[in-house]
Protein backbone atom coordinates (compact mmCIF):
# COMPACT_ATOMS: atom_id res chain seq x y z
CA UNK A 1 0.00 0.00 0.00
CA UNK A 2 1.00 3.49 -0.91
CA UNK A 3 -0.23 6.94 0.02
CA UNK A 4 1.62 9.86 -0.32
CA UNK A 5 0.78 13.74 -0.14
CA UNK A 6 2.83 15.93 -2.98
CA UNK A 7 3.05 19.87 -3.74
CA UNK A 8 4.62 18.72 -6.82
CA UNK A 9 2.77 18.37 -10.31
CA UNK A 10 2.83 14.31 -10.52
CA UNK A 11 1.72 12.24 -13.69
CA UNK A 12 -0.29 9.88 -12.82
CA UNK A 13 -0.39 7.12 -15.03
CA UNK A 14 3.80 7.40 -14.98
CA UNK A 15 3.02 7.23 -10.81
CA UNK A 16 0.76 4.23 -11.14
CA UNK A 17 2.91 2.10 -13.37
CA UNK A 18 6.12 2.73 -11.58
CA UNK A 19 3.96 1.42 -8.32
CA UNK A 20 2.92 -1.21 -10.38
CA UNK A 21 6.14 -2.25 -11.38
CA UNK A 22 7.14 -2.18 -7.78
CA UNK A 23 4.49 -4.97 -7.01
CA UNK A 24 5.69 -8.02 -8.24
CA UNK A 25 2.69 -9.71 -8.73
CA UNK A 26 2.36 -10.13 -12.48
CA UNK A 27 0.08 -12.94 -13.27
CA UNK A 28 -1.78 -12.25 -9.81
CA UNK A 29 -3.55 -9.42 -10.33
CA UNK A 30 -6.08 -9.51 -13.08
CA UNK A 31 -7.68 -6.41 -12.81
CA UNK A 32 -6.20 -2.98 -12.57
CA UNK A 33 -8.83 0.24 -11.67
CA UNK A 34 -7.44 3.56 -11.44
CA UNK A 35 -9.19 7.10 -11.15
CA UNK A 36 -7.18 10.13 -11.92
CA UNK A 37 -9.13 13.55 -10.59
CA UNK A 38 -8.00 16.84 -12.32
CA UNK A 39 -8.33 20.53 -12.22
CA UNK A 40 -10.96 21.87 -14.38
CA UNK A 41 -11.29 25.35 -15.32
CA UNK A 42 -15.60 25.40 -14.04
CA UNK A 43 -16.95 24.84 -10.71
CA UNK A 44 -20.24 25.34 -9.55
CA UNK A 45 -21.11 27.81 -12.85
CA UNK A 46 -18.16 29.67 -12.47
CA UNK A 47 -14.88 29.89 -14.49
CA UNK A 48 -11.87 28.92 -12.12
CA UNK A 49 -8.37 30.22 -12.55
CA UNK A 50 -6.73 28.36 -10.05
CA UNK A 51 -6.65 27.02 -6.70
CA UNK A 52 -4.90 25.74 -3.41
CA UNK A 53 -5.13 22.99 -1.64
CA UNK A 54 -4.85 22.77 1.97
CA UNK A 55 -4.76 19.87 4.02
CA UNK A 56 -4.20 18.73 7.70
CA UNK A 57 -0.16 16.77 7.84
CA UNK A 58 -0.12 14.14 9.64
CA UNK A 59 -4.81 13.08 10.17
CA UNK A 60 -4.58 13.39 6.29
CA UNK A 61 -2.41 10.17 5.84
CA UNK A 62 -3.33 8.52 8.62
CA UNK A 63 -6.76 8.74 7.22
CA UNK A 64 -6.29 7.82 3.65
CA UNK A 65 -4.65 5.10 5.35
CA UNK A 66 -7.53 3.63 7.24
CA UNK A 67 -9.68 4.30 4.03
CA UNK A 68 -7.50 2.31 1.96
CA UNK A 69 -7.02 -0.24 4.51
CA UNK A 70 -11.09 -0.66 4.89
CA UNK A 71 -11.43 -1.67 1.22
CA UNK A 72 -8.24 -4.15 1.24
CA UNK A 73 -10.62 -6.19 3.85
CA UNK A 74 -13.88 -5.55 2.30
CA UNK A 75 -12.78 -6.26 -0.73
CA UNK A 76 -10.37 -8.68 -2.25
CA UNK A 77 -7.16 -6.54 -3.42
CA UNK A 78 -4.03 -7.04 -4.04
CA UNK A 79 -3.03 -3.74 -3.32
CA UNK A 80 -3.73 0.05 -3.19
CA UNK A 81 -2.03 3.17 -3.53
CA UNK A 82 -3.11 7.07 -3.61
CA UNK A 83 -1.29 9.66 -4.41
CA UNK A 84 -2.95 13.49 -3.75
CA UNK A 85 -1.59 16.86 -4.76
CA UNK A 86 -1.65 19.98 -2.23
CA UNK A 87 -0.78 23.69 -2.31
CA UNK A 88 -0.78 25.81 -5.25
CA UNK A 89 -2.56 23.62 -8.40
CA UNK A 90 -2.92 24.71 -11.85
CA UNK A 91 -5.83 24.30 -14.53
CA UNK A 92 -5.39 20.65 -16.09
CA UNK A 93 -2.83 19.54 -13.75
CA UNK A 94 -3.96 15.50 -11.35
CA UNK A 95 -5.26 16.43 -8.09
CA UNK A 96 -5.46 12.65 -6.56
CA UNK A 97 -4.63 9.59 -8.39
CA UNK A 98 -6.09 5.62 -6.94
CA UNK A 99 -5.14 2.41 -8.28
CA UNK A 100 -6.62 -0.39 -6.78
CA UNK A 101 -5.34 -4.13 -7.90
CA UNK A 102 -7.16 -7.18 -7.68
CA UNK A 103 -7.92 -10.62 -9.15
CA UNK A 104 -11.03 -9.88 -10.43
CA UNK A 105 -12.42 -6.83 -11.92
CA UNK A 106 -15.87 -6.18 -9.77
CA UNK A 107 -13.53 -6.28 -6.36
CA UNK A 108 -11.23 -3.71 -8.36
CA UNK A 109 -13.62 -1.25 -9.81
CA UNK A 110 -16.17 -1.02 -6.91
CA UNK A 111 -12.99 -0.29 -4.53
CA UNK A 112 -11.57 2.05 -6.21
CA UNK A 113 -14.97 3.82 -6.30
CA UNK A 114 -15.42 3.15 -2.81
CA UNK A 115 -12.47 4.32 -1.74
CA UNK A 116 -12.75 8.42 -3.54
CA UNK A 117 -16.39 8.72 -2.36
CA UNK A 118 -14.64 8.05 1.57
CA UNK A 119 -11.71 10.27 0.18
CA UNK A 120 -13.93 13.22 -1.05
CA UNK A 121 -16.56 12.30 1.95
CA UNK A 122 -13.59 12.10 4.92
CA UNK A 123 -10.06 13.15 4.33
CA UNK A 124 -9.13 16.19 5.18
CA UNK A 125 -8.46 18.42 2.42
CA UNK A 126 -9.50 22.06 1.56
CA UNK A 127 -9.95 23.70 -2.03
CA UNK A 128 -9.85 27.12 -2.62
CA UNK A 129 -10.27 28.67 -5.81
CA UNK A 130 -9.57 31.55 -7.27
CA UNK A 131 -12.10 33.24 -9.87
CA UNK A 132 -12.23 36.13 -11.68
CA UNK A 133 -13.95 37.86 -8.39
CA UNK A 134 -11.84 36.67 -5.83
CA UNK A 135 -10.77 34.07 -3.93
CA UNK A 136 -13.46 31.66 -2.43
CA UNK A 137 -13.56 28.38 -0.17
CA UNK A 138 -15.09 25.64 -1.43
CA UNK A 139 -18.22 25.10 0.73
CA UNK A 140 -18.83 21.28 -0.53
CA UNK A 141 -17.77 18.31 -3.32
CA UNK A 142 -20.55 17.74 -5.66
CA UNK A 143 -22.41 14.71 -6.12
CA UNK A 144 -19.95 13.32 -8.95
CA UNK A 145 -22.57 13.08 -12.01
CA UNK A 146 -22.98 15.83 -14.50
CA UNK A 147 -27.36 15.23 -14.08
CA UNK A 148 -27.46 16.23 -10.58
CA UNK A 149 -26.46 19.39 -10.96
CA UNK A 150 -28.93 20.36 -13.96
CA UNK B 1 -1.30 21.12 31.56
CA UNK B 2 -2.23 22.16 28.26
CA UNK B 3 -4.07 21.03 25.07
CA UNK B 4 -3.19 22.06 21.25
CA UNK B 5 -5.45 23.35 19.19
CA UNK B 6 -5.22 23.70 15.15
CA UNK B 7 -7.65 25.50 12.71
CA UNK B 8 -8.11 24.69 9.14
CA UNK B 9 -9.27 26.29 5.97
CA UNK B 10 -11.55 29.30 6.20
CA UNK B 11 -11.46 28.67 10.43
CA UNK B 12 -8.07 29.56 10.15
CA UNK B 13 -8.43 32.64 8.40
CA UNK B 14 -11.57 33.30 10.30
CA UNK B 15 -9.46 33.26 13.87
CA UNK B 16 -6.22 34.54 11.68
CA UNK B 17 -4.08 32.05 13.22
CA UNK B 18 -3.78 28.16 12.98
CA UNK B 19 -2.42 27.02 16.48
CA UNK B 20 -3.25 27.96 19.74
CA UNK B 21 -1.93 26.23 22.92
CA UNK B 22 -4.43 26.14 26.19
CA UNK B 23 -5.08 25.22 29.90
CA UNK B 24 -6.20 21.93 29.76
CA UNK B 25 -8.98 21.81 32.34
CA UNK B 26 -10.00 18.29 34.03
CA UNK B 27 -13.66 17.03 32.16
CA UNK B 28 -13.09 19.77 30.01
CA UNK B 29 -15.33 18.39 26.13
CA UNK B 30 -14.52 19.88 22.05
CA UNK B 31 -16.64 22.58 22.76
CA UNK B 32 -16.20 23.65 26.08
CA UNK B 33 -12.53 24.36 23.84
CA UNK B 34 -14.54 26.32 20.98
CA UNK B 35 -16.83 28.22 23.76
CA UNK B 36 -13.34 29.13 25.59
CA UNK B 37 -11.13 30.31 22.68
CA UNK B 38 -14.62 31.60 20.48
CA UNK B 39 -16.87 33.45 23.32
CA UNK B 40 -20.11 31.40 21.87
CA UNK B 41 -21.68 28.41 21.25
CA UNK B 42 -19.80 25.90 18.64
CA UNK B 43 -21.51 25.84 15.39
CA UNK B 44 -23.18 22.12 14.76
CA UNK B 45 -21.59 21.86 11.35
CA UNK B 46 -18.34 22.26 12.51
CA UNK B 47 -15.83 19.35 12.05
CA UNK B 48 -13.21 17.78 14.88
CA UNK B 49 -10.41 15.66 15.00
CA UNK B 50 -8.76 14.83 18.55
CA UNK B 51 -5.29 13.15 18.24
CA UNK B 52 -6.13 12.91 14.38
CA UNK B 53 -9.00 10.77 14.61
CA UNK B 54 -12.85 12.05 13.75
CA UNK B 55 -14.64 12.90 17.01
CA UNK B 56 -18.04 14.20 18.78
CA UNK B 57 -18.46 17.78 19.65
CA UNK B 58 -19.12 16.20 23.30
CA UNK B 59 -16.47 14.05 23.54
CA UNK B 60 -14.13 14.40 26.82
CA UNK B 61 -10.34 15.61 26.25
CA UNK B 62 -7.37 14.46 28.21
CA UNK B 63 -4.04 16.49 29.05
CA UNK B 64 -2.24 16.74 25.73
CA UNK B 65 -4.26 15.97 23.45
CA UNK B 66 -4.22 17.41 19.88
CA UNK B 67 -7.56 19.33 19.01
CA UNK B 68 -8.27 20.28 15.37
CA UNK B 69 -11.37 22.91 14.37
CA UNK B 70 -12.35 22.50 10.40
CA UNK B 71 -15.17 22.99 8.29
CA UNK B 72 -16.79 20.23 5.63
CA UNK B 73 -13.54 18.52 4.11
CA UNK B 74 -13.45 19.15 0.27
CA UNK B 75 -11.01 16.62 -1.52
CA UNK B 76 -10.42 14.90 -4.06
CA UNK C 1 -12.91 8.25 -29.24
CA UNK C 2 -10.64 5.30 -29.95
CA UNK C 3 -11.15 2.00 -30.50
CA UNK C 4 -8.28 -0.35 -30.90
CA UNK C 5 -7.29 -4.29 -31.77
CA UNK C 6 -3.85 -4.78 -31.57
CA UNK C 7 -1.61 -8.40 -31.75
CA UNK C 8 1.53 -6.26 -29.92
CA UNK C 9 2.06 -6.22 -26.52
CA UNK C 10 1.31 -2.90 -25.04
CA UNK C 11 1.86 -0.32 -21.80
CA UNK C 12 -1.82 0.50 -20.85
CA UNK C 13 -0.80 3.63 -18.78
CA UNK C 14 1.23 4.38 -21.65
CA UNK C 15 -1.10 4.42 -24.21
CA UNK C 16 -4.21 6.32 -21.44
CA UNK C 17 -1.54 8.50 -21.42
CA UNK C 18 -0.83 9.19 -24.98
CA UNK C 19 -4.46 9.35 -25.61
CA UNK C 20 -5.24 11.81 -23.34
CA UNK C 21 -2.49 14.39 -24.20
CA UNK C 22 -4.31 14.02 -27.73
CA UNK C 23 -7.57 15.35 -26.28
CA UNK C 24 -6.79 19.33 -25.99
CA UNK C 25 -9.24 18.85 -23.12
CA UNK C 26 -7.09 20.18 -20.49
CA UNK C 27 -9.20 21.64 -17.72
CA UNK C 28 -12.71 20.06 -18.98
CA UNK C 29 -12.36 16.68 -17.81
CA UNK C 30 -12.34 16.27 -14.09
CA UNK C 31 -12.30 12.71 -13.54
CA UNK C 32 -10.56 9.55 -15.75
CA UNK C 33 -12.01 6.38 -14.89
CA UNK C 34 -9.76 2.93 -16.48
CA UNK C 35 -9.58 -0.04 -16.01
CA UNK C 36 -6.64 -2.51 -17.11
CA UNK C 37 -7.31 -6.40 -17.46
CA UNK C 38 -3.86 -8.29 -17.15
CA UNK C 39 -3.12 -11.99 -18.02
CA UNK C 40 -3.29 -13.83 -14.29
CA UNK C 41 -1.67 -17.23 -14.11
CA UNK C 42 -4.24 -18.84 -12.29
CA UNK C 43 -7.94 -19.36 -13.67
CA UNK C 44 -10.66 -22.01 -13.28
CA UNK C 45 -8.74 -23.57 -10.05
CA UNK C 46 -6.07 -24.24 -12.56
CA UNK C 47 -2.59 -23.26 -13.22
CA UNK C 48 -2.19 -21.35 -16.98
CA UNK C 49 0.75 -20.85 -19.00
CA UNK C 50 -0.18 -18.82 -21.66
CA UNK C 51 -3.31 -17.75 -23.92
CA UNK C 52 -4.29 -17.65 -27.35
CA UNK C 53 -7.02 -14.52 -27.92
CA UNK C 54 -8.85 -15.03 -30.55
CA UNK C 55 -11.47 -12.23 -32.48
CA UNK C 56 -13.67 -11.32 -35.07
CA UNK C 57 -11.88 -8.68 -37.48
CA UNK C 58 -14.18 -6.00 -38.50
CA UNK C 59 -17.40 -6.85 -36.16
CA UNK C 60 -15.11 -6.40 -33.09
CA UNK C 61 -14.01 -2.99 -33.41
CA UNK C 62 -17.76 -2.09 -34.81
CA UNK C 63 -19.21 -3.97 -31.85
CA UNK C 64 -16.92 -2.18 -29.40
CA UNK C 65 -17.35 1.41 -30.73
CA UNK C 66 -21.16 0.77 -30.51
CA UNK C 67 -20.64 0.07 -26.58
CA UNK C 68 -18.44 3.10 -26.16
CA UNK C 69 -21.06 5.13 -28.16
CA UNK C 70 -23.42 3.95 -26.13
CA UNK C 71 -21.94 4.69 -22.81
CA UNK C 72 -21.02 8.69 -24.21
CA UNK C 73 -24.87 9.10 -24.49
CA UNK C 74 -26.10 7.04 -20.98
CA UNK C 75 -23.44 9.25 -19.30
CA UNK C 76 -21.81 12.65 -19.45
CA UNK C 77 -18.99 11.66 -21.29
CA UNK C 78 -15.94 14.05 -22.75
CA UNK C 79 -14.28 10.99 -24.63
CA UNK C 80 -13.50 6.81 -24.10
CA UNK C 81 -10.56 4.70 -25.70
CA UNK C 82 -10.67 1.36 -25.65
CA UNK C 83 -7.35 -1.15 -26.90
CA UNK C 84 -8.01 -5.37 -26.89
CA UNK C 85 -5.11 -7.15 -27.27
CA UNK C 86 -5.80 -10.54 -29.32
CA UNK C 87 -2.99 -13.34 -30.50
CA UNK C 88 -0.64 -14.84 -28.70
CA UNK C 89 -0.51 -13.51 -24.96
CA UNK C 90 1.95 -13.89 -22.13
CA UNK C 91 1.60 -14.10 -18.53
CA UNK C 92 1.20 -10.34 -16.70
CA UNK C 93 0.49 -8.97 -20.37
CA UNK C 94 -2.35 -6.04 -20.37
CA UNK C 95 -5.29 -7.85 -22.13
CA UNK C 96 -7.90 -4.72 -22.76
CA UNK C 97 -7.22 -1.29 -21.28
CA UNK C 98 -10.18 1.21 -21.14
CA UNK C 99 -9.92 4.72 -20.48
CA UNK C 100 -13.05 7.37 -19.20
CA UNK C 101 -12.82 10.97 -19.45
CA UNK C 102 -15.88 13.38 -17.63
CA UNK C 103 -16.24 16.37 -15.94
CA UNK C 104 -17.48 14.41 -13.03
CA UNK C 105 -16.56 11.54 -11.26
CA UNK C 106 -19.62 9.14 -10.91
CA UNK C 107 -20.18 9.56 -14.63
CA UNK C 108 -16.61 8.50 -15.88
CA UNK C 109 -16.53 5.11 -13.15
CA UNK C 110 -20.23 4.13 -13.66
CA UNK C 111 -19.14 4.15 -17.37
CA UNK C 112 -16.39 2.58 -17.07
CA UNK C 113 -17.05 -0.74 -15.03
CA UNK C 114 -20.83 -0.46 -17.84
CA UNK C 115 -18.12 -0.48 -21.41
CA UNK C 116 -16.14 -3.15 -19.42
CA UNK C 117 -19.14 -5.45 -18.55
CA UNK C 118 -20.67 -4.87 -21.84
CA UNK C 119 -17.41 -5.24 -23.24
CA UNK C 120 -17.25 -8.81 -21.94
CA UNK C 121 -20.43 -10.04 -22.18
CA UNK C 122 -20.79 -8.91 -26.22
CA UNK C 123 -17.61 -7.92 -27.79
CA UNK C 124 -16.58 -10.96 -30.09
CA UNK C 125 -13.27 -12.44 -28.72
CA UNK C 126 -12.47 -16.29 -27.48
CA UNK C 127 -9.38 -17.07 -24.82
CA UNK C 128 -7.70 -20.05 -25.12
CA UNK C 129 -5.90 -21.24 -22.26
CA UNK C 130 -2.63 -23.54 -22.31
CA UNK C 131 -2.13 -25.07 -19.39
CA UNK C 132 -0.21 -28.17 -18.15
CA UNK C 133 -2.96 -30.41 -19.10
CA UNK C 134 -2.93 -29.18 -22.75
CA UNK C 135 -4.70 -26.07 -24.33
CA UNK C 136 -8.71 -25.22 -23.42
CA UNK C 137 -11.26 -22.76 -24.50
CA UNK C 138 -12.53 -20.39 -21.94
CA UNK C 139 -16.30 -21.35 -21.43
CA UNK C 140 -17.25 -18.60 -19.77
CA UNK C 141 -16.32 -15.46 -18.07
CA UNK C 142 -15.79 -14.97 -14.58
CA UNK C 143 -18.48 -12.69 -12.13
CA UNK C 144 -16.17 -10.30 -11.74
CA UNK C 145 -15.79 -10.69 -7.64
CA UNK C 146 -13.93 -13.19 -5.51
CA UNK C 147 -16.44 -13.98 -3.54
CA UNK C 148 -18.65 -15.20 -5.93
CA UNK C 149 -16.35 -17.84 -7.00
CA UNK C 150 -15.45 -19.02 -3.15
CA UNK D 1 -26.40 -16.41 -55.30
CA UNK D 2 -24.75 -17.39 -51.93
CA UNK D 3 -24.05 -16.33 -48.23
CA UNK D 4 -20.45 -16.68 -46.78
CA UNK D 5 -20.31 -18.74 -43.39
CA UNK D 6 -17.76 -17.54 -41.09
CA UNK D 7 -17.15 -19.84 -37.62
CA UNK D 8 -15.04 -18.72 -34.43
CA UNK D 9 -12.90 -20.41 -32.00
CA UNK D 10 -13.99 -24.08 -30.88
CA UNK D 11 -16.50 -23.58 -33.88
CA UNK D 12 -13.94 -23.40 -36.22
CA UNK D 13 -11.97 -26.01 -34.80
CA UNK D 14 -14.59 -28.42 -34.66
CA UNK D 15 -15.83 -27.90 -38.47
CA UNK D 16 -12.07 -28.02 -39.25
CA UNK D 17 -12.87 -24.18 -41.56
CA UNK D 18 -12.79 -20.77 -40.86
CA UNK D 19 -15.39 -19.79 -44.02
CA UNK D 20 -17.76 -21.27 -45.75
CA UNK D 21 -19.74 -20.36 -49.07
CA UNK D 22 -23.18 -21.50 -49.68
CA UNK D 23 -25.98 -21.38 -52.09
CA UNK D 24 -28.47 -19.03 -51.03
CA UNK D 25 -31.85 -19.69 -51.44
CA UNK D 26 -35.18 -17.23 -50.92
CA UNK D 27 -36.49 -17.88 -47.83
CA UNK D 28 -33.52 -19.09 -46.01
CA UNK D 29 -32.88 -18.41 -42.15
CA UNK D 30 -29.98 -18.71 -40.28
CA UNK D 31 -30.88 -22.00 -38.65
CA UNK D 32 -31.61 -23.24 -41.78
CA UNK D 33 -27.80 -22.71 -42.84
CA UNK D 34 -26.83 -24.50 -39.93
CA UNK D 35 -28.71 -27.25 -40.60
CA UNK D 36 -27.44 -27.78 -44.07
CA UNK D 37 -24.20 -27.50 -43.18
CA UNK D 38 -23.82 -29.53 -39.68
CA UNK D 39 -26.98 -32.01 -40.89
CA UNK D 40 -28.08 -31.64 -37.48
CA UNK D 41 -30.76 -28.43 -35.35
CA UNK D 42 -28.78 -26.03 -34.37
CA UNK D 43 -28.05 -25.42 -30.67
CA UNK D 44 -29.48 -22.39 -28.55
CA UNK D 45 -26.42 -21.59 -27.04
CA UNK D 46 -25.03 -20.91 -30.58
CA UNK D 47 -24.05 -17.04 -30.96
CA UNK D 48 -25.17 -15.42 -34.56
CA UNK D 49 -24.18 -12.40 -36.28
CA UNK D 50 -25.52 -11.54 -39.63
CA UNK D 51 -23.38 -8.57 -41.74
CA UNK D 52 -21.49 -8.43 -38.08
CA UNK D 53 -24.72 -7.64 -35.90
CA UNK D 54 -25.95 -9.78 -33.62
CA UNK D 55 -29.18 -11.35 -34.66
CA UNK D 56 -31.93 -14.51 -33.86
CA UNK D 57 -31.57 -17.71 -34.74
CA UNK D 58 -35.07 -17.49 -36.98
CA UNK D 59 -33.81 -14.43 -39.09
CA UNK D 60 -34.01 -14.38 -42.71
CA UNK D 61 -30.90 -14.03 -44.74
CA UNK D 62 -30.40 -12.49 -48.23
CA UNK D 63 -27.97 -12.97 -51.03
CA UNK D 64 -24.75 -11.75 -50.13
CA UNK D 65 -25.02 -11.65 -46.46
CA UNK D 66 -22.29 -12.62 -43.99
CA UNK D 67 -23.49 -15.28 -41.64
CA UNK D 68 -20.87 -16.05 -38.28
CA UNK D 69 -21.42 -18.48 -35.66
CA UNK D 70 -19.39 -18.57 -32.29
CA UNK D 71 -19.68 -19.54 -28.87
CA UNK D 72 -20.48 -17.57 -25.98
CA UNK D 73 -17.59 -15.09 -25.80
CA UNK D 74 -14.47 -14.65 -23.28
CA UNK D 75 -12.62 -11.36 -23.64
CA UNK D 76 -12.03 -8.19 -22.16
Amino acid sequence: MKVEITESVFNPYEVIAQYQSSLDKDGRFGATASFVGSMRDFNDNQKVTGMMLEYYPGMTEKHIEKICQNAIEKWSLLDVMVIHRVGEISIGDAIVAIGVWAAHRGDALDACKHILEDLKSQAPFWKKEQTKEGQRWVKNNTSGYVKSEE
Amino acid sequence: MSITVKYFAVLREETGKSQDIIQFQQGMTVSDVWRTIMDKDMPTDIKVAVNMEYTRHDASLKDGDELAFFPAVTGG
